[in-house]
């Protein structure tokens, strides 16, 4: 047993862990101040929910020792994670349970994710049986293409997603909008976010996080490693500050919220190449996500679809340039194969296809899940008209973000 | 007795106390409000940094104060001197409104009239 | 030396050092926003003081090199922790002052814990007072008795406390009940928390420094820290989702801070147990926390005692809860004993007694010490009638939360 | 190479970079509140700006291969990081890109550090020009100096600088002298914070982050790292400590604000000498922090000079008295040379002048930048009257803190 | 002069503003408050999310505008058919209170009664 | 109908809105103000915990009830009696306004007058 890369994996599960009540404060300070806890909640109970759901079957599904449909998705047979051994064995670098904390951490933020699309007006308990069921039924199998020994991973068709490009991004971005269309427009969408200090510090922290998501996805404390955390972060400041000079371009001032949302689309494109690339390559990528998620944005504020916290435009945009730049500009002294840049171009189409048949396929099935959902009487998508009126914090939870009045 | 309502600049308003204190109020309240008024308001982002709009309502500050009648153009002066920016006035320096009290009482003593002001 | 383990301490110690100021949010948040700077400073000053009395005899009254009193408290032979090598001798994976540092967190977050009993009335200065002395007399010998070598861990009764179920949780309870008892009831309790986010962002910290809380009492980066991470999440989880479920129940609606305290108290109970159980022990744990502590916040609610923030409901009950069922659910492979599911019914009477033994321990002496220093002429323990209207903030600070006037 | 030294610099460098957006939110709660998104956007964008800039050129111009100017600057032999293995050689411990990728996380630190002299009336596109330069012209050459074999550091003058103390706060500080004399006063600096919570959180992560900047700089997982943390920690709370009861004899009444400060300014003092000293020379290093900052902050406020958030007071005096401390405290066992406590006078000679070399350079060359950027037309240091007095973030950004506004 | 001061849900004030405006109103002034009226108030809860009460002030927006006495009437209406969530109306629509305002002032130019306004 | 006006302290809050409504007041609005009255303000410190000044204003919350003409004095009373700290009063007690009020509206059904408070 390594302790060295048992102490990175340790590390790297916390971080990631970190980046769900980052991505809560994010959105949270992106909403109107009547919806404010309910939008933190929305994230913070997943990691309730989701944590039992791979306990219990979630980690089976993606990960199992077989696959009930080959290719496609696991088997039962790591149920309640009984099977799976506490104790490292003989030649291996880490126990095996590193795998099930780690990739939950994962399984956690992605339904996280979706959120943003539906925020100030989406029936909090749905919510959580929609996250049970997208979990087993969407995350998972896409966790097991890519990396459980699917398609699209390195046993099928050899796909380059270092961290989850696909599998949480695109992933994320695509269920958000059939999300975003089965639940309607916001009837009163506001005029400015309600927190912008909220905004920078879940921004701060899902950065801070993304080290552990990228550095420990190269699951050991190695050159990788440290290659993936370099590549984050040089990504990451490059699509903040193209966020944030493009902006100043065309308005004439430097948005907080702009920057911070340059930062994550960049660390979204990074994530599948943070295994692939090299500075150079991460600077390239990051100037796109900037760029590129930029004008995502505006695109997508002109559609009639009302993904309030432009998931799609940062997350799916983000992702499948992200997933695409990979091939473009894997370097393969790093990444084993030759990207574009190296003269390659069949690892840009591998991209391009994998990430598609996972877009699709996300979106199908979660437009399904919640259209079903939907037409379940007590269920249902969207609150009361009086609800949203009132704000989500009264109406779901009874709770004020803050109160400071004479009369408490 | 009157009560003077003053909408002001919030960057203002130690100035305006100060000014109003020297022209005899001896209280006041204030408290944060939105105004609009014709003043033009505010570029903000809307969203993720990239579109704009304009706030119509900008951050004001509004002052009470209750006193007494013969104080009241004493008062006025010291505010319309105190909040202006320029010596012209610009667009969002603020507005008086002047009303009648009938009664004030201090709650510490009782006392009504001009001696509770 | 091994570097890994090293590495692994290292990142422990700053994760639970990083708790004290997730702790003070969790507090602040809950309390009226006249007091919210003195909630979190009732935490942040905790740091500084017992770092000092630490590494001035705390150290050494825990871990000294011998005993003053027999299996009771260590002695002065570290007296400012001299004489503790700053090098890893030959054989040593870790130099001796990783214990230092790591204990000293430890030592930190435990009074930390006991302020939510009296906040919105206690005198600061007396709090300083009181911390120094209870470390000293109250702290640091129940960490004698438990890894310091006194008669209730390894080297007496033979009690399971990986993490500090007794020492901190039912330690902390104990003197909270102590402190409620002795300080009074507010005089107006407010009727709602001034800041649910901060609640949020409070218990989101203590969550992340949970891991090096636990993952660290390992003392090492190996399968057994892997495994108290994971039990940790999925305790946490569980204990998190179960009360806003029965929330939900009762009231119809699911609140933020109930699932934020659902995850402290599911934090609490895994903590002596983090290095016994296996995942689905986990989900009982945490199962019962989450429903113990709820109807022990509800039920403690109608005594007259006006323990505010819930310190005895949630650290003492839950700890009691955690020790008891770390003798239940402790697993042979991983505990090295048997526990109650595997047929062995001793573990949890030597479990029950020794928490019993703390809990009374600490509450007498801590009664004592708080009855003393409110006799004291300048001390007191309660702030004057005016100061407890005024707000503590501005009474004892000087200070106000946050200013937003123009007049400013 | 070692997995366990390659876990702990990806840790470290995760906790470094964790700083700058805790000093964000410690600066940010210090201004009033219509200029609290700018406040915080200074650092959060340098965190960008930096990024690129060290990227491309500025490691290069501090740990190049050859040297432009012997013992002064590093050359451009590393530019794009082009010719820097990715993966460790034989024999090495780990791989070169750690050093960028922890040295990038100081350098993105440090203009953010001066930020605080010039916060509610600098222009924000000035001071991202001023970063880029900045950067080039004084961080690269002194970090040169001190650790890429100038004439400061081993193989100099010997001065010993274990986390930066010269490079990072007298640096900043020098800087921030230049920047606050060149601004002019601000026109209503305001009575209070305005979140004092803010101040807490970011202190608390800049605390937190420090253990990463202090005990990453023994730059492997040793016994050096484990001292370095632990002395920090001694320090920090020593000072805020000290501060708190300073503020206490002589106001009546302990300021949070106060406290968080003293913590500061004790990490700034220990920076230094975190490989040189021990607990007890951390106790002393602390108490000095606590009490010289503290009358220095009294002192520079009756100057006319209007260095907002006290950036010299604590980084500048705080890191003059941590660089001259390390000579009186060094320990031979640890910093393997003989303090002035050890009898040997030489060292405290050595810190000073390099000290003051760094403080002189600093302070002209910035004064040159700033000089030359507010003659530039279109440019300028300054916002317009209108804008101060409008708050800078809606001026400059376009953005307000908070809205909680039935109108939105 | 009169003034009109209108207490009403803070999810109408866009529209209750804008019904204003074209009403004819040139300037206003608002504010989040906390009212209590005949409505009942909401369940909150008051700790850890065990047991609930009832808050009976809820959040509201004061809006105060001062115009002309010509204008009264038709203010008004443009207020209560922009405040009303319903055509029956619902408890917690708000509530509108005149009075008489004897002098407003425009600090920028000092201008004063309907010239002010 | 007349408008009452009390500017009082925080903690008070709850005991004067019972107070007034024992006393027969159906409505009331009330925010958060900043005061500055005879009360002597409070020692703040303004920078890293070294230095304090005085801030002159004190936190105070303004209620504000419209009701009968009838029913002024014994609202008064109530506001005195539940807001008075001690039997001699303290400075910073709060003080109480009274002005007239022509009109009152009921949103939700157009009531005026009485029947609409
Ligand atoms: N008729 C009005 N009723 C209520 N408040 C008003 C009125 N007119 C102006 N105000 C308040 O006064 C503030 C300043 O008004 P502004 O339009 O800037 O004045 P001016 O017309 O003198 O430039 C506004 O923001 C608003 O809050
Ligand atoms: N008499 C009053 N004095 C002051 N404010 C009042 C009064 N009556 C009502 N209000 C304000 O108007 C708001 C709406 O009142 P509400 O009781 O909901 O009206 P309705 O009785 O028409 O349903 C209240 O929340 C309160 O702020
Ligand atoms: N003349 C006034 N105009 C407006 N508000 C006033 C006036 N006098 C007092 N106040 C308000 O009443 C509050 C209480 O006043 P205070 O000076 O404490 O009363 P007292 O003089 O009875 O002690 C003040 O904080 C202020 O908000």
């Amino acid at each position: 047993m390594d302790s060295g890369h048992t102490a990175w994996m340790l590390t790297a599960s916390a971080l990631v862990f970190f980046m769900t009540p980052g991505l809560a404060f994010f959105y949270g300070g992106l909403v109107r101040a009547k919806s404010l806890v309910n939008t933190i909640m929305l994230s913070f109970l997943t990691i309730g929910v989701v944590t039992i759901v791979w306990t219990l079957w979630g980690y089976s599904l993606a990960y199992g020792n077989g696959e009930l449909i080959p290719n496609f998705i696991g088997d039962f047979s790591l149920l309640g994670l009984v099977g799976i051994n506490t104790f490292a064995s003989e030649g291996e670098a880490i126990t095996p349970l590193y795998d099930v904390l780690f990739q939950m951490m994962f399984a956690i933020i992605t339904p996280a994710l979706i959120t943003g699309a539906f925020v100030e007006r989406f029936k909090f308990t749905t919510y959580l049986i929609f996250t049970v069921i997208w979990v087993t039924l969407v995350y998972a199998p896409v966790a097991h293409w890519v990396w459980g020994g699917g398609w699209i991973g390195a046993d099928g068709a050899g796909a380059l997603d270092f961290a989850g490009g696909t599998v949480i991004h695109i992933n994320a971005g695509a269920a958000a909008i059939a999300a975003a269309l089965l639940v309607g427009k916001r009837r009163n969408p506001g005029l400015q976010p309600n927190n912008v200090p909220y905004v920078l510090l879940g921004a701060s922290i899902l950065w801070f996080g993304w080290f552990g998501f990228n550095g420990g996805s190269a699951l050991a404390a190695d050159s990788y490693a440290i290659n993936a955390m370099l590549v984050t972060q040089i990504a990451a400041a490059t699509a903040a500050t193209v966020w944030g000079l493009v902006g100043l371009c065309s308005t004439g001032k430097i948005s907080g919220v702009g920057v911070a949302t340059g930062a994550v689309a960049g660390l979204v494109a990074i994530t599948p190449a943070a295994g692939a690339v090299n500075a150079l390559g991460a600077l390239a990528i990051g100037f796109g996500a900037g760029l590129i998620c930029y004008f995502a944005v505006e695109l997508l504020h002109k559609t009639k679809m009302d993904d309030a916290l432009d998931v799609f435009a940062v997350h799916g945009v983000g992702g499948l340039w992200g997933c695409i730049a990979t091939g473009i500009f894997a370097i393969e002294s790093i990444a084993g194969v030759k990207g574009l840049v190296e003269g390659s171009a069949s690892q840009v189409w591998i991209q391009i296809y994998t990430a598609g048949g996972t877009l699709i396929y996300s979106f199908v099935v979660s437009f399904i899940i919640l259209f079903v959902l939907d037409k379940i009487p007590g269920l249902g998508l969207r609150v009361s008209e009086s609800s949203e009126n009132q704000g989500l914090d009264l109406a779901e939870h009874g709770e004020q973000a803050t109160i400071d009045d004479g009369a408490n | 007795m009157i009560r003077i309502d003053a909408v002001i600049r919030p960057e203002r308003v130690n100035l305006v106390l100060d000014a109003m204190s020297e022209a005899g109020c001896t209280g006041f309240t204030y408290s944060n409000v939105s105004g609009r008024g014709t003043q033009e308001g505010v570029e903000v982002f809307t969203g993720r940094g990239s579109s704009t709009a304009n706030r119509v309502s900008l951050p004001k500050v509004l002052i009470t104060t209750v006193t007494e009648k013969s104080k009241q153009q004493k008062v006025i002066d010291s505010i319309i001197s105190s909040a202006k920016t320029s010596e012209s006035g610009d667009i969002g320096d603020g507005k008086i409104f002047i009303s009648e009290i009938t009664e004030v009482i201090r709650v510490r003593t009782g006392e009504t009239g001009n001696k509770a002001i």
